[in-house]
This record gives structure tokens, C-alpha cells and sequence, in this order.
């Protein structure tokens, strides 16, 4: 479905990523692990089009995606949930993801129409599976750290992606919530059969979760594969504990 | 066309373009390392002008009277900044920007009525000591000794300026707080007082292009309105918050007027800012790079 | 030196902290351990005074630093290295160093030379660039920076994080030295073995909870501990 | 809470040490510019009036640039006022309401509205700023309230869009660039310069000159024109440029704090020693003290009023009261402003009645005494009919500034355009 | 069923002021017709800038040029090709559209204060061509006595025409916020890069609002030849585009009313304070500084403050997120 072949990206002299490789299949939970400034960031960037890469190329259902504009992309069925709860804070749970879904109606250039009437179902779905129903009239900056982040995924689940890309979909979050957050994800994949590609430090969660696993460090992919595979790497053990045994 | 007139067009150009400089370095300073676009700088540059009036009216006869002007002038217009940065401005810097630009033209306002009510409504000028009045003749053409006299010193200007943030620990405080306040705090550096030394410098700038404007012209309300605007665009052109931005801005703005008046005169006033929409249109963030 | 005593620190609206505390005495190398996200940065932070706790207190030499701007607690004694470096990248490595000196005429331990005879790479390149350094220069300049203004406490935000094994090595005997020059220093990584190489004790955060708490013998050995919280 | 409370106090400490510093800092030159009182003032208290008093609202200029003629033309109102009030008009009193137009049409278009339409004045006065003038005077059209315009120049005022309600107590730009091109056009000069500054007045006025110059001597050449934009600081560059094109005399067009600039610059350049100029209002006062005595010499200028000049009784006196009043002698503004008065009253004492149609009737052709002679309100046209006087800047130990010497009178017939002129142009 | 259209109390408070509005000229002075005439024009102009500003987030810093163009375009059309009225008022706003398209064009490839800088570089060139053209728009002198239709030229019939043409276009733009341009042009403001993320083109639909705002501003224009019957190169200067800014400051510019409540207070205190000073610039800049410091949100975000704590926590969330960008 996607995939990444040995791009890079250097800021000024710092190669944030350097030859990166990754293969998503349709339907997989793939996680990207490393230790911080790996470069996974960057690559999500980079495959969302925030950035355009300096080298390689990145295929998403057979086409070339690398260096288009972040819309395009998501109209190709890509979408992602940011790191930072990445919201519309002054507009309601509800136009939050009302937003996405007509964007990707393309709805979005309507003048006069009254929005309220428009979308409503799907978001309502949207709003149904991910729990958030219950808020839907909350004005999204007053909601819960938690409940901020998993509205992130609402509004990514509004584009209908095929692919979503999750950037630490758990960090700063409690247990219950990250359980229940996972949860929500694995279910989301499941119903709607979609795709997810996913950073995360929880390791617990990364071995739990993900059917392939790709390892970066210094910018580089060291290795995709499956969790044991992965668990059983030395490359990988070195890149965690700093490596200065090696 | 006569050499000499295209000489002295371009030297009168260029000092026109010292006092654009001087005022718009001002600017971008605060700029740069506030982050606030003054619109009160003008306001700032007008209140520079009357008090030069005012000393050289005091000190009447005495020879030294602009000197000292040009030395006090820019002092009590710093001294204004400083009261408006501690009392007002510096609970201000958490604020979004628009905030800080309308707390600017707040103050602008008021300084305006502050000039009108303390100077009153008419004419001023200054006389230029006999040293600056008068001028050189260069083939058929005289130059103003002032216009010399602008040539020397805005390339001081700027040198102070380059030795202010090159080589003085302000100077190197103030770029990196442009950059990075939080991680200059953490130095153990009281970055409130910093800004406030930028501000007053910025302050003392535009006092000092207002006493130098002040023998050139006359010091009259609404002095203010063109010069902001002027000073805006050139830092625009120039990449916000890049001194040496200022300069180029002010001298592709000074020359681009001479040279209009030499080659269509009627349309002269169009030139810079022809210029400057053709800068915007090529290089939309400014000629240098911007500090932010 | 410093008491931190149940702190309680939010990003706006968004609970980081939970109750924190932790001691660190003079002359201590403490090591705090979590992987990221774990809020190790925002106990820095909160300690150094830029995200001030909601609750709670923090004690620096017996004084409680609330309300007090993070330039004073510099003052006072504090150096922080952020994890991101914050390096001025259009200041050359002499004038990052020179603005952070205090009264440069003062008795201070810290100058230029003494950085130089610490980082001797920094002292080849101290006309270049802050940001044309590669990013272990940078780190050491972080550092550097920080001891420039002479203080009695240190705190290092992941002065290994992405750098080679080579250069590991070098930031943990620089950081020995510290020690060994009395400078007390709370040093926040997840690269658990550098920590533990360096470090007398150490804390295991985790979701913005302390979860754990031992000398650095315990933290090798207790291998439950490092998988829970500290990955593999 | 501390920190507002600073805010707050430093907001005031800085407002005090400003005004602190200007009241010492700036007594030497200064008129009392006091800002007009707002509300309806009655300028003495003489014998309450039996009838209604006559109530007159000014629009002018009291902030921004032409500050200064708005407060001079205040004062010579109210000067004429005390004089007049001693009497009173048809019993009554003469009253003013002012408004601060901040020399934006806009604004002042509002005020002129809102002293018609709110304070019912009988009679709407003022307005430096041609703009503002022509835009109240469509108004007054409209509202049938007679309009005085007292400083604004713009020949369209009185002419192209002059109509029944308008008048004006001004020379203005055609009657100015006549006088120009009546002495121009004795000299031998052929190829001219037009230079100023680019807005109404300034083309205005070089548009009469010229066009009056080239009737009267068809051999002068137009070698080039300059224009810079209002309040453009330093004119340098652009008297450089008309110096490189060496044209034998230059006719500059521009007017207030331009002005100034113009001859300070010309004397800095060294323009006015080597090629002859002309600008109206030259020799105005208000444009050369500032100067002191430094101003250039030899400039020649025309003006409709000089306070040392004709050296009448009438003059002395209207000089004298007005500098005892407030500290400076009168300029031109003051002079129409107190005009103006005398033609309201005259005109009201005519009618016989505080009608608004029986006032423009009785107005239209009347002729009152001014302190520089007598001077009429022409019919035709409402314009009124003064002698202009022309002269060349030069020193005098009299006084600390340039004054104009060997003045000679230009009789109201020979600049003014004719009635025929004047209603071909309203396309009557 | 949440977020009601438009909240009956609402309504009816609004079609309320509406009817008041309609029989006032019936009872007030000629006078006060009058202002209230020019405060409809302000507040349509104050609000199309808020389309923007509030709706969009975006800086823009030149608004009166889309005012003064929109006015001069009716009047130029009327006085210069003696136009009718019913071609030349529906031009003005057309032509302040395109300007809108042209400079907005330029201007969305840039962000915040660049964007405003270079904005305000563009619409002093226009300043400066209606300033200057002396024998097309009467430079400086502007153009007076504009003709109009007989029943515009009485104040009670432009006040008239004035209040139905704002009630219009403050309808439209009700409109406008409420339909999914509307919806995705605040979700512009409050994160672009996030909107990029989920499909949309955030320069394209910017342009489109400036474009909007540009078109109703130049309906504010032409509002403005009818209550005034002048023009003056003074509608398109910087100054006025920052007073326009202040008005919806203190209205509150996250609040659809505030902009008329702020174009209101500052025409009702410009009216009444020159009346006692001529130092009515100091006490709007006063006001505008104390407004800053204690009054961010503007009169109506207050009391939204008030009566709905939790919509203003969440606008100062957005307060914090856009100072962290």
C-alpha cells in the first residue's frame, strides 16, 4: 500500500533522515520505533508532505506521493493524527470533524448552504465510535488532554483515510487512557478497515499491537519485521540502550 | 545628461536615503528583537524633531545648540520609550502579535496629541550651524554641506549599530534573544531589561533620524504619517528585523526617487514604491533574511 | 541542594506531572530515567521555573522557588541544558559562550579557557557558527554554555540523546568531570546504561508518576524495572 | 493586580511629564494655540437679546498639519466677535460652535452635518482643507444653509462647483496664479519649471499660472514639471533635479508646511540665489518665521494679507488688537476669519432678518471696510473681491525673520476671473 | 439536535432591533438618522473586515483600500460615464472584489505580519494612484455632489437604503460563518497546518475570503456614496484600515455582532467626544490601550466571558496555541 524507499531529508547540515525504508501493507498495524530524534517524526513529514524529501520515493497505492501538498495527499487517503493535540480549539467537538468530512466531500468551498445540515451522519458515526458523542457540543479547547487526542484521530478519521498515521497516539496520556485509546484504534482498523501506520515509545503497546515493526535510528531504518524479529535484534537492543557497548 | 547633475542627484539621493536608514534601522531593531512592529515610531521620530526645535530655540544663538540637540534630542525621546516599555509594553510581550501592533497605534494616537498639545500647531524649523548650512558646488550643482554631512554620519550610524550587536554583550544578547527569550532567561540574564534596552535604542534612533530631519525640513504635525509608512516598507523590503536589510531597503528606496526625478519627474513619487512591490512580488519575505 | 515535593505541572490544559518529587544533594549525580513523553523534560522545566508547577513545591538550597523568575533561579545557581539544545545558531560559539558568562570579571570558576579545556573541539570552532555545529558540538556548546554561568546545579535534558557511541562516551566522562569539580547535576536520559555509568542514584519516571527509586546497583539489577518502564 | 496598578499609574506619570516638559519647554514662540472651547460660546455678555441669537458653526482644522491656520482663523473670528457683540446684530448676539475636522473630509463633512442638521446654525463656516470645503458645500447645497469658506483655496469652490449657498472670504487659486503669471509675465523669462506639491492646491495654482502666463506671454516655454507628495520630508533630491535642468525661473506650487520646506531647501541648495521663483504665499508670515532669518531672500511671493503691509490705521489697529489678544500678529487666515464675521454681521444687519435666503441675498455684492481696504462679496460668483499684494523676501531689522519688501498692490480686477468665466465653468 | 441555526432568543431579539431601526427615522432627528446611517455603513465595514480577521485569522492590514475602491468605483462610474445608479453600485463591489483577488493573490503565499506587511505595501500603491490621478478621481479634492437616485438623496431615504442593504449583507454573512466555508475557514484560523492535513487548500479558501471580505467591503463603500454623496482618497488610507482593526477589537472580533458594536461606540464617541475636546485621538487611544489590557476579548467577548465561561476557556486555549506557533 505504501511504500518508503531510502528517502532523506536534511535540515541545513543535519541529516534528520537518511535513507529510509518502509513497507506498509494493506490492513497492517505498523509501528515505527526508535529512540528520540531517530528521525520518525520527520519521516511522517515527510509522507504527510509537510516536507518535501531531498531523495528516495515514497508510493502510496502505486503512485508517487513525494513532494505534493499536504492536501493532496490527504485526498489521496492519507490522513494523520499529531503528536501534539493538533485541534481546532474554538470550534466545536462536533465542526471539528464536521470540517474534515466535508473537506473531503469537497464540500468546503460551499457559501451558503448552512453547515449544520450538511455531513451530519458520518460525523455523528465518526463521533459515535470514537466516544466522543457525549461532547459533541464542547467547544474542543475545553475538552480533556486525553479526550483532545482522540478527537485528533476523530478529525483524521473524517478525511476517510485508507491510511492513518499516528504520531504517538498515547504520550502524556494515563493508563486507562491509553488503553482505551489503543483500543478505540485496533476497533477503528478493524470496522473500517483501515490501514495504520504508527510511531509510539510504549513499548508494551508497540509489541502488543503492531504486526511489523520498523526500527530507525540516526535517520536510517535499521530493520522491518515482526515483533520477534525485532525483539531478537541486537542492532535493535543497541540502539535503545545508547549503544556505547557496541 | 550632465554627469555632474546625475552625481549630485544621487548624492543628495543617498542622504535622503541616511535619515530613511537611521529612522528604519530603528524600527527593525525593535522589530527584530521584540517582534513588535512600533507604528509609534514615527510618532517617536516627530517628537525627536520638536524637542531639537525646542533646545536649539533655548539655547537660541549659542553656536553648540544643534549639537546639543542632536545629542539631547534623541535622549528625551529614549527616555519616552523607556517610560512606555517599563510602564506599558512590557506586560504586554505574552500577547499575540496584533495585540502588540494595536498597543502601538494606541500609543501613537496619544503621543500624536501629546506633540500637538505640548508643541502646539505651527511651523517649526531648525537652523543648521553655519558649518552644515550652505553648500559645495560640484560642476553647476550645489550640494547641500547637510546632505554631506547625512553621507558621513549614516554610515556611522550603522557602524555603531554593527558594533552594538557584534561586538557589545547587549548587542550579542539582544540577537540571541531575537531568537530564543525562554533559553536566554535561563542564562541568568533578565531578558525584560534587555527588551527594554532594545526598545530604548530602537526609541533613540528614531529621535535622532527626527533632530537630524530637522534642519532639512519643517518640523510640523503629521510629520509622522509619511515616515511610518515609508519606514515600514523598507524594512519589509529589507526582511524584518535585519539592520543591514534597513540599509539596503533605504537606499533602494532614497536612489529609486533620485533616480526617478532624473528620468520622469512627474511620476517621481511612484518610483519607490514601485520598487518596493517589485521587491515583495520576487522575494515576498524581504531581500536579507529575516531574523524571525 | 534541591527538594522537589509533590509537583503538580500542566501545558495548558493538559495534567504532565503528577505529584513528583525527588531529592538531590550537593555533590550528587542523580539520574531521572523515562522514555519520552514520560515527563522528564517537564520536571526540568518546572524545576528550572518555565513551566511553573500548579501545586506543589520545589527547594533550592532550602528556599522555595515559586514565583521566581527562571533568570534569578540562574542566578541563584541553576544551569539548564535543554534536550532540543537551543543553541543560538546565528551566534559563533565564543559569543554563545560570552553572553552567558556572569560579570565576567567575577572569581567564577567558569571561562571561556575552562569550557575550551573541557570541549577542546569547541575551542578549534569558536568563530564558526552556533548552528553550523554538528549536533554533538552542539550538545557540548549546551553544556558549556550552562557551566559559563557558573553554577552549582545542573541540569542536563538527555545530553546523549541521538548522538554516536563515540561522543556518548565523551559527554559521560565530561560529565564525570563535573562531578569530580563539585558541581551537583540532575541528569534526565533514557539511554539507561550511560546514565547508570555516570550517575550515584537514580529515579524511573513514567507517565509524569515517579515510579521508582534506588541506587544505581538496584537500577542494573532490577531488570523488571527497566523493562516496564525503560523499554526492552 | 500590582501590575495593572503600574500600568495604570505610569500611563498617567508619562501623560504628566509630557505636558510638564512642554509647559517649559516651548513658552518662547508659541501663540496661545489654546484649543477652541467646543461648546456654544458667547463671546461677550452684553445686554441679553431680545430675539434669538445668531448662531454660527465653524468647521476647521485644529489637529494635524494646517493646525495653525485653523487656530489663527479662530482667533481673528472671535477678535471680530468682541467688536461686534459690543452692538449686537438685529439685537441679538453673534454665538460659534466649533468642530474639530482633523483635515479629513470625512470627519469634517460629519461635523458640517451634525451642525446643520443637530445645532441648527444659521450661517457654516471654515475649513482649511479644500476637500472638506467642497464637500460641505455640496451639503449646504442641499440642506439651502449658506457656507463660508474662509481659508481653502480651490478655485472650484467658488467656481466650476460654486452654486447659491456657497461663498468664500479667500483668495483663491485662480485669483493667485494670476497675480503669478501678471508679474511673471513682465519678466523676461522663457523656459519655466513647475514644481510642487501633488495635490489640489499644489496643481491648482500651477495650472492658473500657467495657463494666465502663457495668454499674456505665448513665447514661455514649459521646460519640465516636479511634483513630490504632501508632506514629504526632505525636498532636496528634487530641487537638485530642477537645478540639473537649469530652467531660467521656476514656478512652485505648494502651500503650508510645504512651504516652508520649499524655501529652506531652496536656500540650502542654493537654488534661490541662482534661479528666479515664484510662490504664492511667499511672503506669508506664517512661512517665513519659522525660518527666522534665515529664510532665502529674493523670492517673490503674493499674498492677499500682510500684517505690516499696507500701513494703514486700519491695518495697525486690527494688528494691535489682535497681537494684545493673543500674542502674535494676525496671519492671513485671521484676516479672512475676521472678514467673515463682518460679513455675517453686515449681511444679517442688511437682511433684516435672520432668514437664511434673505442672508445670501443681502450678502451676495456686499461690501464691508477691511483692515487692508474695502472689499466686496462679488454676486456673480461669491467670491470675494480683494487687492492682492506682491513682493520679494528680503531682511528687515524690524523683525527677527525675512518680511516682504517693495510690495506693490494687484487690484482684485486684474486677478480675478470674470463673471462670464466663472458661470461658463458651472456650465450655466 | 445541537447548534441550532440561529437561536430563537436570538432571533427575535434580532428582528426586534430591526423593526426598531425601521420606524426610528419616524421619531428621531434628522441628525441622529444620519449617524445612525453612517455607524450601518462602519459596522458593514468593520464587519467584512472581521470575515477575516475574526472568521479567517488573517492579518489583514489594509482593509479600507477594498472600502475606498468600492466607493470610488460607484462614484467614478456615476460622475465620470454617468452610469445609473442600478450599474454603477453593483460595480463598486465587483471591482473590490477583483482588487481582493489581485493583491489577495500576492498576499496568501505569505503569513501574519508578512502578509499584513506586504498588504499594506500594495494598497498604499493604490492609495497613491487614487491620490495622484488627478483627472480621473480629483485627487485629493475627491469627488462631490455625486448624483444619485432621487429617493437616496433625502437622509431618511438612504438611511433606508443603507439599513436593508447592511440587514443584507450582515445576513449573507451570517450565511457565510455558518456554511462549510465558513466552518472551514475558522478551522483555518485556528490551525492551518492541520487543515492542510485533512484536505484542504488553506491559500486557496484564504484567497476566497478575501475576496468575500473585499466584495463587502466594497458594498461598505458604496453605502458610504450614498449616506455621504462624496468620496475622498482618505477611504483607502492605512490609517483608517488600523481604526477598523480597533473597532472590531473592541466589539470583540471572535463574536459575529461584536464589529457592529464597535463601529457603533466609535462613531456614537468620535461624534460625542468632539463635541468637549479636540483631543478625541487621546481618549480613543486611551481607550484602545486600556482595552488591550483589560478587555482582550472586546465588549462582547466579555460577556460572552460571562455567560459562557467554558467557549471563552477554550478561546484562550486558541490564544496559547496561536502564541506557541
Amino acid at each position: 500500500m505504501l511504500r518508503v524507499e531510502n528517502v532523506g531529508k536534511a535540515f541545513d547540515d543535519f541529516m534528520a533522515v537518511n535513507g529510509a525504508r518502509l513497507t506498509v501493507e494493506r490492513g497492517a498495524l505498523v509501528a515505527v520505533i526508535g529512540p528520540n530524534g531517530a528521525g520518525k517524526t520527520t519521516l511522517f513529514n515527510l509522507i504527510t508532505g509537510l516536507y518535501k524529501p531531498d531523495r528516495g520515493k515514497i508510493i502510496f497505492e502505486d503512485k508517487e506521493i513525494g513532494g505534493l501538498a499536504p492536501y493532496e495527499i490527504c485526498r489521496r487517503g492519507i490522513a494523520r493524527a499529531f503528536q501534539i493535540a493538533n485541534i481546532f480549539p474554538r470550534l466545536s467537538v462536533f465542526e471539528n470533524v464536521q470540517v474534515a468530512v466535508l473537506a473531503r466531500q469537497r464540500k468546503s468551498h460551499n457559501l451558503f448552504q448552512p453547515a449544520q445540515n450538511l455531513a451530519r451522519d458520518e460525523t455523528d458515526a465518526i463521533l459515535d465510535n470514537t466516544g466522543l458523542f457525549p461532547q459533541a457540543r464542547r467547544v474542543a479547547g475545553a475538552l480533556s488532554h486525553g479526550d483532545q487526542r482522540i478527537l485528533e484521530i476523530a478529525i483524521a478519521l473524517g478525511s476517510e483515510p485508507r491510511l492513518l498515521i499516528l504520531d504517538e497516539p498515547t504520550a502524556g496520556m494515563s493508563p486507562e487512557e491509553t488503553a482505551k485509546t489503543m483500543n478505540l484504534v485496533q476497533q477503528l482498523a478493524r470496522a473500517r478497515g483501515i490501514t495504520i501506520l504508527f510511531c509510539e515509545h510504549d513499548m508494551d503497546i508497540v509489541f502488543s499491537f503492531a504486526q511489523s515493526i520498523m526500527v530507525m535510528r540516526h535517520g536510517e531504518t535499521i530493520l522491518q519485521g515482526t515483533p520477534d524479529e525485532v525483539r531478537q535484534n541486537h542492532q535493535v537492543q543497541e540502539a535503545y540502550l545508547g549503544g556505547a557497548d557496541a | 545628461m550632465d554627469p555632474s547633475a546625475v552625481a549630485s542627484l544621487l548624492l543628495v539621493g543617498l542622504a535622503r536615503a541616511m535619515i530613511l536608514f537611521i529612522v528604519a534601522a530603528g524600527l527593525t531593531f525593535v522589530l527584530g528583537v521584540l517582534r513588535v512592529p512600533n507604528i509609534a515610531h514615527g510618532s517617536l521620530y516627530m517628537i525627536g524633531a520638536f524637542t531639537a526645535f525646542t533646545i536649539a530655540e533655548v539655547l537660541g544663538k549659542n553656536p553648540a545648540g544643534f549639537w546639543i540637540a542632536l545629542v539631547v534630542a534623541p535622549l528625551v525621546v529614549a527616555a519616552v520609550g523607556l517610560i512606555i516599555e517599563r510602564g506599558l509594553l512590557s506586560h504586554l510581550y505574552q500577547r499575540e502579535h496584533l495585540m502588540l501592533i494595536l498597543f502601538t497605534f494606541g500609543i501613537m494616537l496619544i503621543l500624536n496629541d501629546m506633540v500637538k498639545f505640548v508643541w502646539g500647531a505651527d511651523y517649526r524649523s531648525v537652523t543648521p550651524p553655519e558649518i552644515l548650512d550652505g553648500s559645495f558646488t560640484l560642476g553647476d550643482f550645489a550640494i547641500p554641506r547637510y546632505s554631506i554631512f547625512l553621507l558621513i554620519l549614516g554610515p556611522l550610524v550603522a557602524l555603531g549599530l554593527w558594533l552594538l550587536s557584534n561586538k557589545t554583550r547587549l548587542g550579542k544578547i539582544s540577537r540571541a534573544a531575537a531568537v530564543d527569550r525562554e533559553m536566554v532567561g535561563v542564562l541568568g540574564i533578565n531578558v525584560s531589561w534587555v527588551f527594554a534596552a532594545a526598545f530604548v535604542i530602537g526609541c533613540l534612533l528614531a529621535g535622532l533620524g527626527g533632530a537630524l530631519v530637522a534642519p532639512t525640513t519643517s518640523i510640523s504635525l503629521g510629520m509622522d504619517h509619511t515616515i511610518i509608512i515609508e519606514c515600514f516598507l523598507i524594512v519589509t523590503i529589507g526582511g524584518l528585523g535585519n539592520t543591514w536589510g534597513a540599509l539596503i531597503g533605504a537606499l533602494l528606496f532614497g536612489v529609486s526617487q533620485s533616480l526617478g526625478l532624473l528620468f520622469l519627474p512627474q511620476y517621481a513619487i511612484v518610483f519607490p514604491y514601485a520598487i518596493v512591490v517589485i521587491v515583495l512580488l520576487l522575494r515576498p519575505r524581504g531581500l536579507l533574511r529575516s531574523v524571525w | 541542594m534541591l527538594e522537589v515535593a509533590d509537583i503538580d505541572t500542566y501545558y495548558g490544559l493538559s495534567h504532565i506531572l503528577f505529584g513528583v518529587s525527588l531529592r538531590v544533594e550537593r555533590g550528587e549525580v542523580v539520574c531521572l530515567l523515562g522514555r519520552n513523553g514520560a515527563g522528564k523534560t517537564t520536571t526540568m522545566r518546572s524545576i528550572m521555573g518555565l513551566t511553573p508547577p500548579r501545586r506543589g513545591t520545589i527547594r533550592f538550597k532550602g528556599k522555595p522557588t515559586a514565583g521566581v523568575e527562571p533568570y534569578l533561579l540562574a542566578r541563584q545557581g541553576i544551569a539548564y541544558v535543554p534536550d532540543n539544545r537551543r543553541i543560538f545558531a546565528e551566534l559563533t560559539v565564543g559569543e554563545n559562550l560570552e553572553i552567558a558568562a556572569r560579570d565576567a570579571n567575577q572569581k567564577g570558576e567558569w571561562n571561556q579557557a575552562r569550557v575550551f579545556e573541557l570541549f577542546p573541539v569547541l575551542k578549534e570552532k569558536r568563530s564558526r557558527k552556533g548552528g553550523h555545529l554538528s549536533g554533538g558540538e552542539q550538545k557540548m556548546l549546551a553544556i558549556g554554555r550552562a557551566l559559563m554561568t557558573n553554577p552549582d546545579f545542573i541540569l542536563l535534558d538527555e545530553p546523549m540523546e541521538g548522538l554516536a557511541p563515540l561522543l556518548v562516551r565523551a559527554i559521560e566522562d565530561q560529565i564525570l568531570q563535573l562531578k569530580a569539580a563539585g558541581l551537583t547535576v540532575l541528569l534526565a536520559e533514557q539511554n539507561i546504561n550511560s546514565a547508570l555509568r555516570v550517575s550515584n542514584r537514580g529515579y524511573v519516571i513514567d507517565d509524569g508518576h515517579i515510579r521508582y527509586t534506588a541506587s544505581v546497583k538496584e537500577l542494573w539489577e532490577n531488570q523488571e524495572v527497566r523493562n516496564k518502564y525503560l523499554l526492552v | 493586580m500590582r501590575g495593572k496598578f503600574f500600568i495604570l499609574l505610569t500611563a498617567l506619570l508619562l501623560t504628566a511629564v509630557l505636558i510638564a516638559c512642554g509647559g517649559g519647554a516651548a513658552p518662547t514662540s508659541a501663540p496661545p494655540t489654546s484649543a477652541p472651547a467646543a461648546t456654544a460660546v458667547s463671546a461677550t455678555t452684553v445686554a441679553q437679546p431680545a430675539a434669538r441669537p445668531i448662531k454660527v458653526g465653524i468647521v476647521d482644522t485644529y489637529s494635524g498639519p494646517p493646525a495653525a491656520f485653523g487656530n489663527d482663523a479662530l482667533n481673528g473670528f472671535k477678535l471680530a466677535l468682541n467688536e461686534i457683540n459690543k452692538e449686537g446684530v438685529l439685537g441679538s448676539q453673534i454665538e460659534f460652535v466649533t468642530r474639530d475636522d482633523k483635515y479629513q473630509p470625512d470627519t469634517a463633512l460629519s461635523m458640517a452635518k451634525e451642525l446643520i442638521l443637530q445645532e441648527n446654525v444659521d450661517v457654516v463656516v471654515g475649513t482649511v482643507n479644500s476637500a472638506a470645503a467642497l464637500a460641505i458645500s455640496s451639503f449646504a447645497k442641499e440642506q439651502k444653509v449658506p457656507y463660508i469658506v474662509w481659508i481653502a483655496k480651490s478655485e472650484a469652490i467658488t467656481g466650476a462647483k460654486g452654486h447659491r449657498y456657497v461663498f468664500s472670504t479667500s483668495e483663491n487659486t485662480a485669483m493667485a496664479g494670476k497675480a503669478g503669471a501678471e508679474a511673471l509675465a513682465k519678466k523676461p523669462y522663457i523656459n519655466y519649471w513647475i514644481a510642487g506639491e501633488d495635490y489640489e492646491y499644489g496643481h491648482a495654482i500651477a495650472n492658473s499660472a500657467w495657463n494666465n502666463l502663457t495668454a499674456l506671454n505665448p513665447n514661455v516655454k514649459k521646460a519640465g514639471e516636479t511634483w513630490w507628495k504632501t508632506g514629504e520630508p526632505d525636498l532636496t533630491p528634487y530641487l537638485t533635479a530642477i537645478m540639473a535642468a537649469k530652467p531660467d525661473a521656476i514656478i512652485f506650487a505648494t502651500g503650508g508646511a510645504g512651504m516652508t520646506n520649499v524655501l529652506k531647501t531652496a536656500k540650502a541648495t542654493g537654488l534661490s540665489d541662482k534661479i528666479p521663483m515664484w510662490i504664492h504665499t511667499a511672503i506669508d508670515t506664517s512661512v517665513l518665521k519659522p525660518l527666522g532669518a534665515n529664510g532665502p531672500e529674493g523670492v517673490m511671493g503674493t499674498m492677499d494679507y500682510l500684517f505690516y503691509y499696507p500701513e494703514t490705521p486700519e491695518n495697525q489697529a486690527f494688528v494691535k488688537a489682535y497681537q494684545d489678544a493673543y500674542g502674535a500678529p494676525p496671519g492671513f487666515p485671521a484676516f479672512h476669519a475676521y472678514n467673515t464675521a463682518h460679513f455675517i454681521a453686515e449681511a444679517f444687519k442688511k437682511a433684516g432678518t435672520l432668514d437664511k435666503e434673505k442672508f445670501i441675498d443681502a450678502l451676495a455684492g456686499l461690501k464691508i471696510d477691511s483692515p487692508t481696504g474695502e472689499i466686496e462679496m462679488r454676486a456673480c460668483d461669491h467670491q470675494v473681491a480683494e487687492n492682492m499684494f506682491m513682493g520679494v523676501t528680503k531682511k528687515d531689522p524690524r523683525f527677527e525673520f525675512l518680511i516682504a519688501g517693495d510690495v506693490v498692490d494687484v487690484s482684485s480686477q486684474a486677478v480675478m476671473p470674470s463673471c462670464e468665466d466663472v458661470l461658463k465653468q458651472r456650465g450655466q | 439536535m445541537f447548534n441550532k441555526f440561529v437561536e430563537p432568543r436570538w432571533l427575535l431579539l434580532t428582528l426586534a432591533l430591526l423593526a426598531a431601526l425601521l420606524f426610528l427615522p419616524l421619531v428621531a432627528p434628522l441628525f441622529y438618522i444620519y449617524i445612525i446611517s453612517v455607524i450601518f455603513v462602519t459596522a458593514l465595514l468593520a464587519m467584512s473586515l472581521n470575515l477575516v480577521l475574526g472568521y479567517g485569522g488573517i492579518y489583514q492590514f489594509h482593509h479600507a483600500v477594498f472600502y475606498g475602491v468600492g466607493a470610488y468605483t460607484a462614484a467614478l462610474l456615476i460622475t465620470q460615464l454617468s452610469l445609473p445608479a442600478w450599474i454603477s453600485f453593483p460595480a463598486g463591489p465587483l471591482v473590490a472584489a477583483l482588487t481582493g483577488l489581485l493583491i489577495g493573490a500576492f498576499c496568501v503565499r505569505l503569513t501574519k505580519l508578512y502578509f499584513g506587511m506586504l498588504q499594506i505595501a500594495l494598497g498604499s500603491l493604490i492609495w497613491i494612484i487614487v491620490y495622484r490621478w488627478y483627472d480621473v478621481t480629483g485627487g485629493d479634492n475627491g469627488i462631490h455632489d455625486i448624483p444619485l437616485p432621487e429617493f437616496l438623496t433625502s437622509i431618511h431615504g438612504a438611511y433606508y437604503f443603507v439599513l436593508i442593504i447592511a440587514a443584507v449583507c450582515v445576513a449573507l454573512m451570517y450565511l457565510i460563518i455558518k456554511s462549510p466555508f465558513g466552518a472551514t475557514l475558522q478551522a483555518i484560523r485556528d490551525n492551518p497546518q492541520r487543515c492542510e492535513a485533512i484536505g484542504i487548500n488553506v491559500q486557496h479558501h484564504q484567497l476566497i475570503a478575501i475576496v468575500i471580505a473585499a466584495f463587502f467591503g466594497g458594498v461598505a463603500g458604496v453605502m458610504f456614496v450614498t449616506v455621504e454623496r462624496s468620496v475622498f482618497p482618505g477611504l483607502l488610507f492605512w490609517v483608517l484600515s488600523l481604526e477598523i482593526f480597533v473597532m472590531c477589537l473592541l466589539g470583540g472580533w471572535f463574536t459575529f455582532a461584536g464589529p457592529i458594536l464597535g463601529a457603533a461606540i466609535v462613531v456614537a464617541l468620535r461624534t460625542v467626544a468632539s463635541r468637549y475636546t479636540d483631543y478625541w485621538t487621546t481618549v480613543l487611544g486611551i481607550m484602545l490601550i486600556l482595552l488591550i489590557f483589560f478587555l482582550p476579548e472586546g465588549v462582547m467577548g466579555w460577556a460572552r466571558e460571562r455567560f459562557k465561561p467554558r467557549a471563552s476557556a477554550a478561546d484562550k486555549r486558541g490564544r496559547e496555541l496561536d502564541a506557541a506557533r
